[in-house]
């Protein structure tokens, strides 16, 4: 039983208007993973339907279709008693850590507050755990911060503060979008280093949302696996340093080819893929083919009338795409 | 802990407060108000024996404010009057407050049918306009003999309905915030959501409108004594204001002048008062919330 | 469109809501209309007062027997036919008398809305741009004093001095009788000199409230980036204070004006009354005193109908004027 | 969206105007262009105009018969047959030349030369036909049992069996009587006035009679009478005919909310005399208005009450304007609700009546009144004089202002001090709620005063307001303790009569439920108040039974106090001499007793006697 | 190249009430014509601050204490309003980082176009100002016709980038200053602004500044970059050197803590601790909390700004009196 979620054929409608005429397929049979210790990417630019899945994982929005199942169990079946006990095994880690707090509680009983109800201690004990959990997350020394207010904090601390909440109900499982974002160049690599060594550390398992390829690069680097979302399908996915050296799919190209090197000699000798547009594509229930097809470059007659199924190139690399697929 | 909670409960509510000019303002004028209301009764007599000859006379040592026209102290009625005056208008804006607040944040959370429902009675009491529906309260209570709860009642059920409408549109804001949805996922009770979570947000706002609900329930209450709802009593402002305008015609008389101004001031100064600090409150708070929407 | 359908839908149940709830109230006002009239008849005619009740009664054609619930169902028969009722005291429908009393109340609360608005913003723009100096100072401290001022101490005021000690304004009245009406010069002249009173009486509160508002939503505008970005281009202040600061600072004052003037078609009975101006809030004063319950029910559903009306142009009114509601 | 805002400003820019046009046109009531093309009788141009305020339905319906009927207009539009000065006691005669007065039956002549305003004469039919009408629509007076019009000048009233001899004084002097409803006027209607109106005497004689009444007999009357009512009701003369023809001096010939304009009777009997052909009303909505009105000389005369301090005011701000008093023939009284315990102990009406200082309660309350000082006797202070002996007043307890008495009367009946606070013998509280009406500033003001002593001396005393409207219904219901009503009063016909008629049979004894029938021990043996009442009207020729019996009523109400009179109301009248008219007569003039119950008598009386004239 | 604009100790402070952010103090820096240079710093750390001092645009809390800034020799600082308002836009253009809230939500792009030109007294006919409109729009790849006649929210957050850049060159400035032009931007479009802004560079003659708190957006674009931390510069050199040999500790430990998409996440190290808040920086040298070169002097005097050798400047006490870097 080491499978923490499993998600199975996951598509997502939003509808709107009167009659929920108009509606758009933000995820489209969407199928994955997670187990104990994995440590997994979903990379894509926004409109990708990449938040979405997130939220969907952490049982924070519900598919139109398909089955979500959080320790064999679907999530949308059990009763609420049920949900509500391994809901504190799956955490979930907002984008904005200035939204994501509350204005107006300290500290303290930001982390004090979920951590006496979870784990049904209080007093001394409460104050102890409290304490060590935010030294465990690095803000130290945590009694200096008991008394203070989020916004006292720099963005690097406040995500910590976000992620050492998600810790009070020792979840198997964090799952963060966007956990960076918001944070200044110089904070990312330590925030990214925090979930590494959480998941080193602790064995919880990480899923990141990102945009940001470099920082997908640094987290998968020594293990874990990358999901690249395009029009709210998995585009490619495999274990992440295998798809960064040798991407399969056209749009993880462009991806890495557009990821901001630093380094003035290479940035300025390399030669940017244009694409042939730059437009979100929206999907309904009628759209046909590849997602990508309207920009790829190497696109195909078939590409605009089949959808390319998800093929394994290779050990632990899939690719869905008709030119590449092969 | 505890110690370290209240300063910073000083430091981010008070504090801000008193460095306000406005609100500063307004709270001196408040506390002055409801030291009257609570200790000046017990400081200054109240001699209400008419004397016709004496009608009118000038602000003086004696009479700080003057005589009305039955020859009574203005001074020592105004004081007396507060007491009435502040209980009711306090109360009736508490009431307003409470029944917006608890409204107002049922509707925000609740959805569906329900939250339509409270909606459409919130707008209800929007569309009936509360002064002439108060009018007609106020006859149809006319032969119970309501106390000052009960009457407080009454006109928070006019007064309500606005704050409703904003309160219900905050929460509904708040409610998809993310510390909430944060909360959620961590499995925290309902009412740590609505209670801590929510409400902690409110407060300002909350009290707010408070002080701005001070403005109508004073006039209101006014309204009703001279409606006949509320109990009688003579030293009420509204009542003084109406002896000297209506009974007395102390606009039409030079020699008036005084009693309708003092009686005038006092009221315009409590609705100032009032006034000024919800302005205060709002600039010292307003911006902090707006930053975290 | 499809929104406006559903909002409609909506402020129909609200309205009947609303004037069910206004029907019971009026319907359980103690007083009789007839009971002046029956201790006249009594006393004149030295009879009974029971029998003198009874007569009284039929004179005003009252049936004191007739059930709630008929006469619910009537009242709302009535109302879906555009039939507000009938004045008992006045002894016509009450139809006739909003013909005649609308319009008036119309005028004032248009005029003074417009006058109170024009002034309001443009004072409120002024005070925020001045944020900080003496004028700013001078002038949200006087709207926060007038408004806390009771508006009916205020048109009491108003009728003392403009009308009383120094005799500028004609006493009560829309016009006066002995001229025709007409579209003449002279005669709009001394209508609007009659309106005087009422207007000040509505629009100097109303300016104040509009000038603080215009004062605050000015100041949040003034903060937002792309002021700062429109002065990064060099724009010109006075530019910049119109096409960027009002315009924006305005739209949500301009909703709250249409509903602002539903709602001031119920606050007129005061200001009305003291200034013995032939409004709808003078009738409803007048209907209250007599317990013409007609009348009352009659106005009230006019008034209720005023403010949802407003509130729904407000909405469309809003969406036209603002891209960011209209492509939503 | 610049655009759009202008655009949006200038639909509401023209949406105020084209309300301001709207409400201009087609507000007013007016006679329609027939009316006014109507050929004029040759005149002489006069110019005098008078300004009054009044009140008046509106929209303007000009049926007298129809709710609120025609206002204050009332005196100007129907004459009576006389009218008559309570101060001489003389009559003046207006429609009726002479009259005659036998048993049962009153002979009027009418004068010859009374026309109405549309120049249609005006004779005995019309008169024959008012009474039919009032008696079909408002089932009063069956006093008179049938009318006849021997010839045009004539008409002869029988009056019946039952009919007390007051009635020939209301019959020649109410403005009903004559000239309501013209024939020519009412013309669709006069068959069937006379058919109900004959149904409804038949069917009240019997019942006088003690006889039954046949249940179809009824029915046939409640549907005809229905019938009748529903029809003339909404029968607006003003609207319909676009006039309002009228007997009397002045015809209303435009009405608004506000104000209300009226021209001379060109056809008027006394028209050649008349210095003023215009009459504008102003809207009486508040004292307040009335008073910046007197102040800014709005109006010409008015009969406000006005704190004295605003009458100096006012005299000092418009030199022009005098005041004058006429007893209102009323009186402000505290009443009492007998239906509750406290009131019912003597001893504590007897306190309370030396408890209070009515010199001051009338300085509070109307400055100019007359004070009741040492009686309760249920007869106005300026009447008193007249009606009361010397020997009677030596029987009577006087009620001066003095506490001591009042304190030594409680604890005689057992009544305790405890601290500040009267105790009855039970040992409650001696507390009370005093009810007054909110509209009436002056009885507000009394209230306050009474109330004032009252707690001063040692009693818990509130005071309740009682919202406009619902004062009858209030005083009906019983549902106060004590209240500040009108106490005996005269009304039109100045006897005790009325008063007492109020305080034991009528008005007073209705809502105080004062014991009126039992028997109350008197220096003339057991009395009772009823019974001495009915004596009375049936000994009103009798003048020495009459005084006799008045006596005893004046002992009773003295000594067991119905009511606590405070004050004689006084008809304070204010008038503008030399702004717009001038020739007011002098303020000794009898002419100004007619005021009470009607004041635009004097205003009519004086502008027909050529007395009143404009200003050059 | 010659000197354009010359910044000399520029001195700005925020009042808010908790008291003075005392966010650019003492800030020197020349810029040459016809180059690109980079302000890189992080949030908070008054980069903004010195652009928008350098224009006299502070927000309306923002106070200059000191210093000139000197434009083709005049003075920007104690320039008449009216003449500066000349000068804006027409040879100085700014770009505020907020490009999602800069343009009038009532207005129509092409409202705005109108607006600044006739702000500076062009008489175009209309038919003018949309031909030169669409010219400008175009360069940033945009649908001209689309574009203009659209309201800002009907622009996604690229777009609306776009139009401002667009904005700026509508009369065709001397000197065009961007404030974080990319961030909050997806890869692609973040990659294609870059691109934009290497073309503009080849196209028009144009001095380039920006503002990023992504160095490696600097080592694409920029010739010349300046550091700064926590409102003292730090550190200026030309790319090239700033890359191949960071002076000052915290530059060394930005490009440290760079994951790019081509480094070697091994070595990828995070700066340790937070930045410092500017209501109360540190003594001595702002940094020194932070710094693991961290002497005695750092934490009483403040570092000078001091030129070592070629273009390189840098305030360190490492580099005073000598003593190079380990």
């Amino acid at each position: 039983m080491s499978k923490i979620i499993e998600i199975k054929d996951v598509s997502k409608v939003f509808s709107r208007g009167f009659f929920k005429k108009k509606h758009r397929v933000v995820l489209e049979d969407i199928n994955l993973e997670i187990s104990k210790g994995d440590r997994l990417v979903i990379v894509g630019e926004s409109g990708m339907g990449k938040t979405t899945l997130a939220r969907i994982m952490a049982d924070l929005e519900k598919p139109s279709s398909g089955e979500v199942l959080w320790f064999g169990e679907d999530i949308h079946k059990i009763d609420k008693r049920r949900r509500k006990e391994l809901r504190g095994k799956v955490q979930y880690v907002h984008q904005d850590p200035y939204a994501s707090l509350h204005p107006a509680k300290t500290i303290y009983k930001i982390i004090a507050d979920p951590l006496a109800n979870a784990q049904r201690v209080n007093g001394k004990t409460l104050y102890q755990r409290t304490k060590d959990l935010l030294e465990k997350i690095g803000l130290v020394p945590a009694e200096y911060f008991f008394n203070k207010y989020p916004h006292h904090l720099s963005g690097g601390g406040r995500q910590r503060l976000a992620i050492a909440r998600a810790l009070t109900t020792d979840p198997e499982v964090i799952i963060a979008d966007e956990p960076i974002s918001m944070i200044d160049m110089s904070l990312r690599a330590a925030i990214i280093k925090l979930f590494k060594d959480l998941n080193d550390l602790y064995g919880i398992a990480v899923v990141l949302v990102l945009h940001d390829i470099g920082a997908a690069k640094y987290f998968t680097f020594e293990k874990g696996e990358i999901v690249v979302l395009y029009g709210g399908k998995i585009v490619e996915k495999g274990r992440g340093i295998r798809i960064l050296e040798n991407p399969a799919h056209p749009y993880t190209r462009v991806l890495i080819n557009s990821s901001p090197i630093a380094d003035p000699e290479l940035a300025r000798n390399r030669v940017l893929e244009q694409l042939r547009s730059y437009d979100v594509p929206i999907r309904t229930k009628e759209s046909k083919g590849c997602p990508f097809a309207h920009a790829c470059n190497y696109y195909t007659e078939k590409c605009k009338e089949e959808v390319p199924p998800l093929v394994t190139i290779e050990e632990g690399h899939q690719v869905a795409c008709h030119v590449f697929g092969k | 802990m505890r110690k370290e909670s209240l300063k910073n409960f000083y430091y981010d509510y008070i504090q801000p407060l008193l460095v306000n000019k406005k609100s500063l303002i307004g709270l001196i004028i408040l506390t002055f108000f409801i030291l009257m209301a609570t200790v000046g009764p017990l400081i200054v007599p109240l001699d209400m024996t008419s004397n016709f000859a004496e009608r009118y006379q000038k602000p003086s040592l004696k009479h700080p404010f003057g005589t009305d026209y039955f020859g009574v102290d203005i001074f020592q009625q105004i004081v007396h009057g507060s007491r009435s005056v502040i209980s009711l208008t306090m109360l009736a804006s508490f009431f307003a407050v409470l029944i917006g607040t608890v409204i107002g944040v049922a509707r925000g959370y609740l959805e569906g049918i329900v939250g339509r429902a409270i909606d459409a009675i919130i707008m209800v009491f929007l569309v009936i306009p509360s002064f002439p529906a108060l009018l007609i309260l106020a006859a149809v209570f006319m032969n119970y003999n309501l106390n000052v709860v009960e009457i407080a009642l009454l006109v928070a059920v006019w007064l309500w309905a606005p704050l409703a409408k904003q309160i219900s549109a905050q929460v509904l804001s708040l409610k998809s915030k993310e510390f909430v949805e944060a909360s959620k996922m961590l499995n925290m009770p309902l009412r740590y959501i609505l209670f801590s979570d929510i409400a902690k947000l409110l407060i300002p706002y909350i009290f707010i409108n408070f002080v701005m609900q001070i403005k109508g329930a004073m006039e209101f209450s006014v309204g009703l004594m001279f409606l006949g709802l509320a109990k009688f009593d003579p030293t009420h402002w509204g009542i003084m204001l109406n002896y000297a305008l209506y009974q007395a015609g102390a606009l039409y008389t030079a020699k008036g002048f005084h009693y309708i101004f003092f009686i005038i001031l006092n009221i315009v100064l409590l609705i100032y008062g009032g006034i000024l600090l919800s302005q205060g409150v709002e600039e010292v708070f307003n911006p902090r919330l707006r930053g975290n929407e | 469109m499809n929104y406006f359908v559903n909002r409609l839908l909506y402020l129909l149940v609200v309205f009947v809501i609303a004037i069910s709830g206004v029907f019971v109230l009026v319907n359980n006002m103690p007083g009789d209309p007839a009971y002046g009239l029956a201790v006249y008849i009594a006393q004149q005619r030295n009879m009974q007062f029971e029998q003198a009740l009874e007569i009284a009664h039929k004179m005003m054609g009252i049936d004191p027997h007739e059930s709630v619930v008929t006469r619910y169902v009537k009242f709302m028969n009535n109302l879906l036919r555009g039939n507000f009722g009938y004045s008992t005291f006045y002894n016509t429908s009450v139809n006739e008398i909003i013909a005649r009393a609308l319009p008036w109340t119309l005028f004032v609360i248009s005029l003074a809305t417009f006058i109170s608005f024009s002034i309001g913003i443009y004072l409120g723009a002024f005070a925020a741009q001045k944020r900080g100096k003496t004028i700013d100072t001078l002038i949200s401290t006087l709207a926060s004093i007038i408004q806390a001022i009771p508006p009916f101490i205020l048109a009491v005021l108003i009728l003392f001095v403009f009308s009383v000690r120094f005799r500028l304004l004609p006493l009560g009245g829309a016009y006066p009788v002995d001229m025709e009406p007409s579209l003449s010069i002279s005669f709009i002249g001394k209508v609007l000199l009659h309106a005087v009173g009422p207007i000040l009486a509505v629009a100097i509160p109303q300016m104040a409230s509009w000038t603080l508002s215009m004062r605050g939503n000015t100041a949040q505008v003034m903060e937002e980036d792309f002021i700062r970005f429109a002065e990064m281009r060099g724009l010109a202040d006075s530019v910049i204070a119109s096409k960027y600061i009002r315009n924006n600072a305005m739209l949500p004052l301009v909703a709250s004006l249409a509903i602002g003037i539903g709602y001031m078609l119920g606050g007129q009975t005061l200001v009305e009354s003291i200034f013995n101006y032939p409004g709808i809030g003078f009738y409803f004063g007048k209907a209250i005193a007599v317990r013409d319950f007609g009348l009352l029910t009659g106005l009230f559903s006019l008034i209720v109908i005023g403010v949802i009306v407003a509130t729904f142009v407000a909405d469309f009114v809003y969406a036209l004027i603002d891209p960011r509601v209209k492509l939503k | 969206m610049n655009s759009v805002l202008k655009k949006f400003i200038a639909i509401f820019v023209i949406v105020f105007f084209t309300a301001g046009i709207f409400a201009g046109c087609g507000q007013q009531t007016k006679p329609s262009q027939e009316a006014t093309q109507e050929t004029k009788p040759q005149e002489t141009v006069k110019t005098g105009e008078i300004r009054l305020a009044t009140d008046w339905p509106f929209p303007f319906h000009g049926n007298p018969f129809g709710p609120g009927g025609v206002g204050g207009a009332w005196w100007f539009v129907y004459e009576p047959f006389a009218y008559y000065i309570p101060q001489t006691g003389e009559y003046i005669p207006r429609l009726a030349e002479s009259w005659k007065v036998e048993e049962n039956k009153v002979t009027v002549n009418l004068r010859k030369d009374a026309k109405f305003s549309d120049g249609e004469p005006f004779t005995s039919k019309d008169v024959v036909n008012t009474v039919n009408f009032i008696q079909a629509m408002w089932q009063w007076p069956y006093d008179i049992e049938s009318v006849e019009a021997p010839d045009d000048h004539t008409v002869v009233f029988n009056l019946s069996k039952t009919s007390s001899s007051s009635f020939v004084h209301t019959l020649l002097t109410d403005g009903a009587m004559a000239s309501l409803a013209p024939v020519h006027v009412y013309k669709d209607f006069v068959d069937q006035a006379k058919e109900v109106a004959d149904l409804g005497k038949k069917i009240f004689y019997l019942q006088t009679e003690g006889k039954p009444v046949p249940e179809d007999m009824k029915t046939e009357y409640e549907k005809k009478s229905d019938e009748f009512r529903k029809k003339v009701n909404d029968f607006a003369p003003f609207k319909t005919l676009g006039k309002l023809p009228v007997v009397g001096s002045f015809e209303p010939v435009k009405v608004t909310q506000s104000e209300m304009e009226m021209k001379a009777n060109k056809y008027h009997w006394a028209s050649s005399q008349m210095k003023i052909d215009r009459v504008i009303f102003k809207k009486w909505s508040s004292n307040e208005f009335v008073w910046a009105s007197l102040i800014s000389n709005e109006i010409d005369a008015a009969h406000p009450s006005m704190p004295k301090d605003v009458v100096e005011q006012l005299s000092t701000l418009n030199p022009k304007l005098h005041v004058l008093t006429v007893s209102d023939l009323s009186d402000i009284s505290l009443v009492f609700n007998f239906k509750k315990p406290l009131f019912k102990d003597l001893n504590l009406r007897k306190a309370i009546a030396h408890i209070l200082d009515r010199n001051k309660i009338r300085d509070v309350s109307v400055w100019q009144a007359n004070s009741y000082e040492n009686y309760a006797d249920g007869i106005l202070k300026s009447m008193e004089s007249k009606w009361i002996t010397q020997d009677t007043l030596q029987k009577l307890t006087k009620y001066n202002t003095d506490t001591a008495a009042a304190e030594e009367i409680l604890k005689n009946a057992g009544y305790k001090k405890v601290g500040d606070t009267w105790q009855q013998p039970n040992g409650q509280p001696v507390a009370f709620t005093l009810s007054v009406y909110g509209p009436h500033n002056d009885w507000v003001l009394a209230a306050r005063e009474v109330v004032q002593e009252l707690n001063s001396f040692g009693f818990k005393v509130e005071m309740k307001l009682i919202p406009e409207g619902m004062r009858d219904q209030v005083m009906r219901s019983g549902d106060y303790d004590a209240a500040i009503e009108f106490g005996s009063a005269w009304w039109g016909y100045p006897h005790p009569l009325t008063g007492y008629q109020r305080l034991y049979d009528g008005d007073v004894s209705a809502i105080t439920s004062f014991p009126a029938k039992d028997k109350y021990n008197t220096p003339w043996g057991e009395l009772s108040p009823y019974d001495l009442v009915l004596e009375l009207q049936k000994n009103l020729q009798d003048e020495n039974k009459a005084m006799e019996i008045i006596q005893q009523l004046a002992y009773i109400t003295n000594e067991y106090l119905p009511v606590i009179p405070l004050y004689e109301k006084v008809l304070p009248i204010y008038y503008n001499d030399g702004y717009r008219v001038t020739g007011w007569p002098s303020k000794e003039d009898p002419i100004w007793s007619l005021a009470p119950g009607g004041i635009e008598r004097v205003y009519d009386l004086l502008i027909t006697t050529g007395k009143l004239v404009p200003v050059k | 190249m010659s000197i354009i604009i010359r910044v000399e100790d520029l001195r700005a402070v925020y009042l808010v009430r908790e008291g003075t952010i005392k966010a650019a103090d003492g800030i020197s820096l020349d810029i040459l014509e016809n180059s690109v240079t980079a302000i890189v710093g992080e949030s908070a750390s008054g980069k903004s601050t010195i652009i928008e001092a350098m224009t006299k645009t502070l927000p309306p809390n923002g106070r200059i204490l000191s210093g000139r800034v000197l434009y083709k020799g005049k003075d920007l600082l104690t320039m008449r309003e009216e003449e500066l308002r000349k000068i804006r836009w027409k040879e100085i253009a700014l770009v505020p980082q907020a490009a999602q809230q800069s343009l009038n939500p009532t207005m129509k792009v092409i409202e705005h176009f109108k607006d600044t030109v006739e702000a500076h007294g062009v008489r175009w006919s209309h038919s003018e100002l949309i031909e030169k409109a669409s010219e400008k729009l175009r360069m940033v790849r945009l649908n001209p016709e689309a574009v203009l006649n659209s309201y800002p929210l009907q622009l996604s957050g690229g777009m609306k980038q776009r139009v401002l850049i667009a904005l700026a060159l509508l009369l065709d400035p001397v000197v065009l200053i961007l404030d974080e032009p990319t961030s909050a931007l997806d890869v692609l479009t973040q990659a294609h602004i870059i691109q934009l802004l290497k073309e503009l560079k080849k196209m028009l003659k144009i001095t380039l500044i920006f503002v990023t708190h992504d160095i490696a957006v600097a080592a694409e674009l920029a010739d010349k970059v300046a550091v700064i931390y926590g409102g003292n510069l730090v550190e200026y050199n030309s790319t090239f050197q700033i890359f191949k040999n960071p002076l000052h500790p915290y530059t060394r430990g930005l490009i440290n803590s760079i994951m790019a998409v081509n480094a070697d996440m091994s070595k990828v190290k995070p700066i340790p601790g937070d930045p410092p808040s500017l209501l109360n920086p540190p003594s001595g040298c702002r940094f020194h909390p932070r710094c693991e070169y961290a002497m005695e002097i750092c934490k009483k005097e403040k570092p000078k700004w001091i030129r070592l050798d070629g273009e390189a400047h840098v305030a360190c006490h490492l580099y005073e009196e000598g003593r190079p870097l380990k």
